[in-house]
């Protein structure tokens, strides 16, 4: 059974929604040094994360990037602990200890952002694995960018894969730009013709449109149950701002302003409101409002850590690593 | 008499931890015939999903791995070269080793990495001769380096049902000894060293397939000097009690380690021993030069490996 | 007076070099937009032949680095986060490294590393925060840590001018640091420290950013101990000379070094220490804790770091 | 200009004869303990090394394997050098330093075997592209098995050679098996189909049939020397002998003796001297008999390398490491 959240078109837009307006509440926390160390936003691509997510089930799992807020919030994880993750507060998601990059929730199968490109995909390959051994219906996500495209442990990661039959949907969210670096300048070949060389069957969507995206990865995901084997879906996409809030400090021309603008005429969420009565749109744009001030407050009143806990869970089993004070 | 070969030690520590916890599986290349070992006989016996023949894709296997780990299962890498992992060192310093920080203790990678014919095998030259387990050390990677077939199999055990990721170096230099076993093979804790021989005079701090060449020179110099020969096992974490306690009865150390030297486990225990060891001289490593890397004619591999004149000078340099 | 920032003394060096030798060239991701400040502006003025933007392929262009450096380039790779060196560890140790003396002496790899922000970088987390020099002096790959815009400048000119690999960690705590140059910019030849401040009672030998803790805490301790401040600049090859010579003059170490304890710089020069010195007292090293993951909340990540009530304990500790 | 000695097919002929007299003097070189380490053999494959060779001038370059003498001599290395790198003498290619997994030959282009599996690709690459920038019309050929299709690195490398038109010729060894793993079982999709996925002209050829292999080596060199970019040629052959000399310690069954059998069939020596009158093929192995018995001569008379000099050339810029011995 599809995520409850995502099964019909309102919860989609909801979670778009709510990806949305919680990142633009996170470029607020970064200016004002709640969020140390900056993010990177995912907003215009939330259509991939809420699409490939309503093709999944609870128990099913996702690898993601350091683009990551958006893929984590589609699978259901609580915005307040994200949030409070994202400021460093013990009751974030990884007790503070994780923040952007590394957020995770595997109470609901999300196995973490990384901060590593193409790192996610192997990691999505050995849990498909395992659950083909253990015998559980689970498919695994593994959400990269077009630049992950060109690091070899990604493109190992589709062989194995592809060979083991491994129930993984691989999801490139092809935005166009590794940073500053244009696709097109990068990738030799085509996302999907490298994945059908593998052997994985292929397609490409509109990644603007959050119900052709659940379209295709429901497709592909049930094939992969069935024990058809992995899948690759190739999401066109953009990203409306920086490619990290760092970004805004330079003055950077690898897009034009004219490109900008095409694409945020095809911003996602215009076209998934288009498709839902303007007063229930309405109500879901409020009901998110109110849940992301309460997650703000949750975020606030939650503690930093105390630094006398710094290596608390370096080692699972227990292990205290030795100070680096002096004796 | 039952004599056990190290070889077969890991072997052995292998299939009993597949047979006892299905969630245990193996990685690697060539791991269906056998070839370094290792699984010698499991695939048959387990079969090929559980011991997993993979392509020469090293990174995407290891980190598999991790996945697999994070997954419920105890996995086992095989790797068939010590250089390979430098190949996967994003995998396991980068990934394995901080996943359950990173997540705030929600993971745990029960991962154990193998590298059957650590350092120099004679004649496979400068790619395939490193012992680089200062750097998982360094990292923070537990480190075992067993010297003995009980104690391969009880650190392999141990390695396995660790909740952390643990990366065991099973020296070229070892695979070949045998052991009068007498007691039943049995897990060996993580974190305890082992005193080969008791002495007096100088600790010498032996790592792997050279506490052999100390036991030897230990016994050559025996009317000289009373030498202890200390084995770390398990390299990080290191049993510093176990080595201060030596160095209290002693007051001397050499440390004799198959690495490079520079920042390497001798090193280490140079600084421990300055730190907190009272020493009555100071000490001294015999160890592979700065950088080494190992050349093919075996006179000049065996030149850049400690040698028994080396440490017979060391000792003798400490009891000065 | 010109004040000269660490991250532009780099660039400059970068761009003299590029201005003084067409063999020089630059392999990097976003070197065009100069995002790391160290390209910034060289490729609109050597050209995006020369200053190359790079797909996120680093094993790979650093192996092309490699190649190329074969035939005759000097090149340089930008790597945009420390922990890539994890990713490359293959191609620089047991490539880039190995291949002068593996081929007899037919080869030479002048490649150059430089990774612009390591170490914290604050609010980066896990995979963005090492500081792993040690790997490569352990490795025996020529390791540099400058401490000052001069340096910067004078270590960057030297690495890409020398005939083996380099690589050059310029530490996030020290990218903003602002001198005031007086006489021109030249480079700094490899394997020499710097005294910062002379000193009688102890030595703190410290690394890269922290150099001006050290020197902070030198000055605020300066009624009760006079402490010489050594930043030995290049971590690997060592000038030991300058570190006996300091200690020969204050009989006593502090070592004040941002990467992991366990088998890392400070283990090194402890044991250099303990071999070759003449203590009055135990060294003492400042470090991260062993195995150091820093976690992502600013006050965590900071606990993990050397501080400089650390360093004061320690000074105090040596000098009881 | 194509290596003179490859220019006809007397040539190419005598060089796949002493390729494979070479390894079998080799092999009994292992037997006897005079080349320590053992070998991993080249016999079966000669077609592939010299074929592509014939296709190269004296100033292209090439990346060779672990198995790599037929790659070193084809080039036209000295046999007799060759031979005493392998038994660790001082006039080896490499001094003694090498040995089989690392023979090379600079002033001939060869950049040298290597230990792992994957690595010389990239570094074709990188050599490539100094060529295109120093203005030289240089392609460098490099040589990989099956198993090497599934290294990350080597496919970020037909990627950076793609989008960089860089004059590499690929040439995939496909002998059917990486050690005991069947091509099969490890590559998913074909090898010809990931090099076209990443943007580069592919050919499979008969690899062992030397004209062939030549032929098509030739198209590819001179797109790529003409700035049309990488080419990849996929060689199917086939190794008679063990992975490794080692492996005839094992008792493996990885192949069947009929499959052995058959590719033996198709020797390509045989066909190659079918194509010659009998006499000059009785003249061409006489001759290659007795350079064999020079070289081994030469390789004996060679002294081995003074202990003291272990560490030499460890540095190119002349440093010297510190001594692993106590003070
Ligand atoms: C292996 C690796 N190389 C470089 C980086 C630095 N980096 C972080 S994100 C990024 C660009 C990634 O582009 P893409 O995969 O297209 O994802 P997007 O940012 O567009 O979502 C880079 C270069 C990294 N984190 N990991
Ligand atoms: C990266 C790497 N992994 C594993 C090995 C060990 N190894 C050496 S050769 C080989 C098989 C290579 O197969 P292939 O590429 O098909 O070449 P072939 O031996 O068939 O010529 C393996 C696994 C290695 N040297 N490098
Ligand atoms: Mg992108
Ligand atoms: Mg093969």
């Amino acid at each position: 059974m599809s995520l409850p959240h995502l099964a019909d078109r309102a919860g989609r837009y909801r979670a778009m929604r709510l990806i949305r307006s919680f990142e633009e509440l996170a470029l607020e926390w970064v200016r004002s040094g709640l969020i140390v160390g900056g993010t990177h936003p995912y907003i215009g691509q939330e259509a991939v994360a809420v699409g490939v997510c309503a093709a999944l089930t609870a128990d099913d799992q996702l690898t993601s990037t350091h683009r990551g807020h958006g893929h984590v919030l589609a699978k259901g994880a609580d915005p307040g602990r994200l949030l409070a993750e994202l400021a460093g507060r013990v009751d974030g998601l990884n007790r503070g200890r994780g923040g952007s990059m590394h957020a995770a929730d595997f109470s609901l199968g999300i196995l973490g952002a990384n901060g590593i490109v193409g790192a996610g995909a192997p990691i999505a390959v050995g849990a498909a694995w395992a659950a083909q051994r253990q015998g559980r219906p689970r498919v695994v996500a593994s959400f990269f960018g077009d630049g992950a495209l060109n690091q070899g442990v990604l493109l190992e990661a589709l062989n194995l894969a592809s060979i083991w039959r491994a129930p993984v949907l691989f999801v490139c969210e092809n935005n166009g730009y590794a940073t500053t670096l244009p696709a097109g300048a990068a990738v030799g070949g085509s996302a999907c013709g490298r994945a059908e060389a593998f052997g994985i069957p292929a397609e490409t969507v509109d990644g603007m449109d959050v119900e052709a995206v659940r379209a295709a990865a429901q497709r592909l995901a049930e094939r992969a149950r069935a024990g058809g084997g992995p899948g690759f879906l190739e999401c066109l996409t953009y990203r409306f701002e920086a490619h990290h809030t760092m970004e805004r400090r330079f003055r950077l021309s690898y897009r034009t302003p004219q490109e900008v603008a095409a694409w945020r005429e095809r911003d996602p969420l215009v076209s998934a409101a288009a498709a839902l009565p303007p007063a229930e749109v309405a109500s879901i744009d409020a009901d998110v409002s109110q849940l992301l001030s309460l997650a703000a407050e949750f975020a606030l009143a939650s503690a930093e850590p105390d630094p006398a806990t710094a290596d608390d869970h370096l080692y699972a089993s227990g292990l205290r690593p030795r100070s680096g004070a002096a004796l | 008499m039952t004599l056990l070969s190290y070889a077969k030690a890991m072997n052995r520590a292998l299939a009993d931890a597949l047979a006892a916890d299905p969630a245990v599986c193996v990685f690697g290349e060539d791991v269906g015939a056998g070839l370094a070992g290792l699984t010698l006989g499991l695939q048959q016996r387990f079969g090929a999903e559980r011991v997993v023949d993979t392509p020469l894709s090293e990174q995407a296997f290891t980190s598999a791995g991790i996945g697999a780990a994070l997954a419920g299962m105890r996995p086992v890498i095989e790797l068939q070269i010590p250089s390979l992992l430098f190949l996967v060192f994003e995998q396991l310093a980068n990934q394995a080793h901080k996943f359950s920080l990173m997540t705030g203790g929600q993971a745990r990678v029960p991962l154990t990495v193998v590298v059957p014919g650590s350092g120099s095998r004679s004649g496979w030259a400068g790619q395939h001769s490193d012992h680089p387990y200062a750097l998982f050390a360094h990292v923070g990677i537990k480190t075992l380096v067993p010297a003995t077939p009980t104690d391969a199999y009880g650190l392999l055990s141990s390695a396995i049902a660790d909740d952390d990721p643990v990366v065991l170096f099973a020296p070229a230099g070892a695979l070949g000894v045998r052991e009068d076993v007498t007691v039943p093979l049995a897990p060996v804790p993580l974190g305890v060293a082992r005193t080969h021989r008791p002495g007096t005079d100088v600790t010498v701090l032996s790592v792997g397939h050279l506490v052999y060449q100390a036991l030897a020179v230990a016994e050559e110099l025996a009317d000289e000097v009373s030498v202890e020969v200390l084995d770390p096992r398990t390299l990080y974490p290191l049993d510093r009690a176990a080595l201060l306690a030596s160095l209290g009865r002693t007051g001397r150390l050499v440390v004799l380690d198959d690495s490079n030297r520079f920042a390497g486990f001798a090193a280490e225990a140079l600084a421990i021993a300055g730190e907190e060891g009272r020493l009555l001289a100071p000490p001294r490593r015999v160890t592979r030069p700065d950088g080494a890397v190992l050349p093919f004619a075996l006179g000049l591999d065996r030149a850049l490996q400690p040698d028994a004149a080396q440490l017979r000078d060391a000792i003798r340099a400490v009891m000065k």
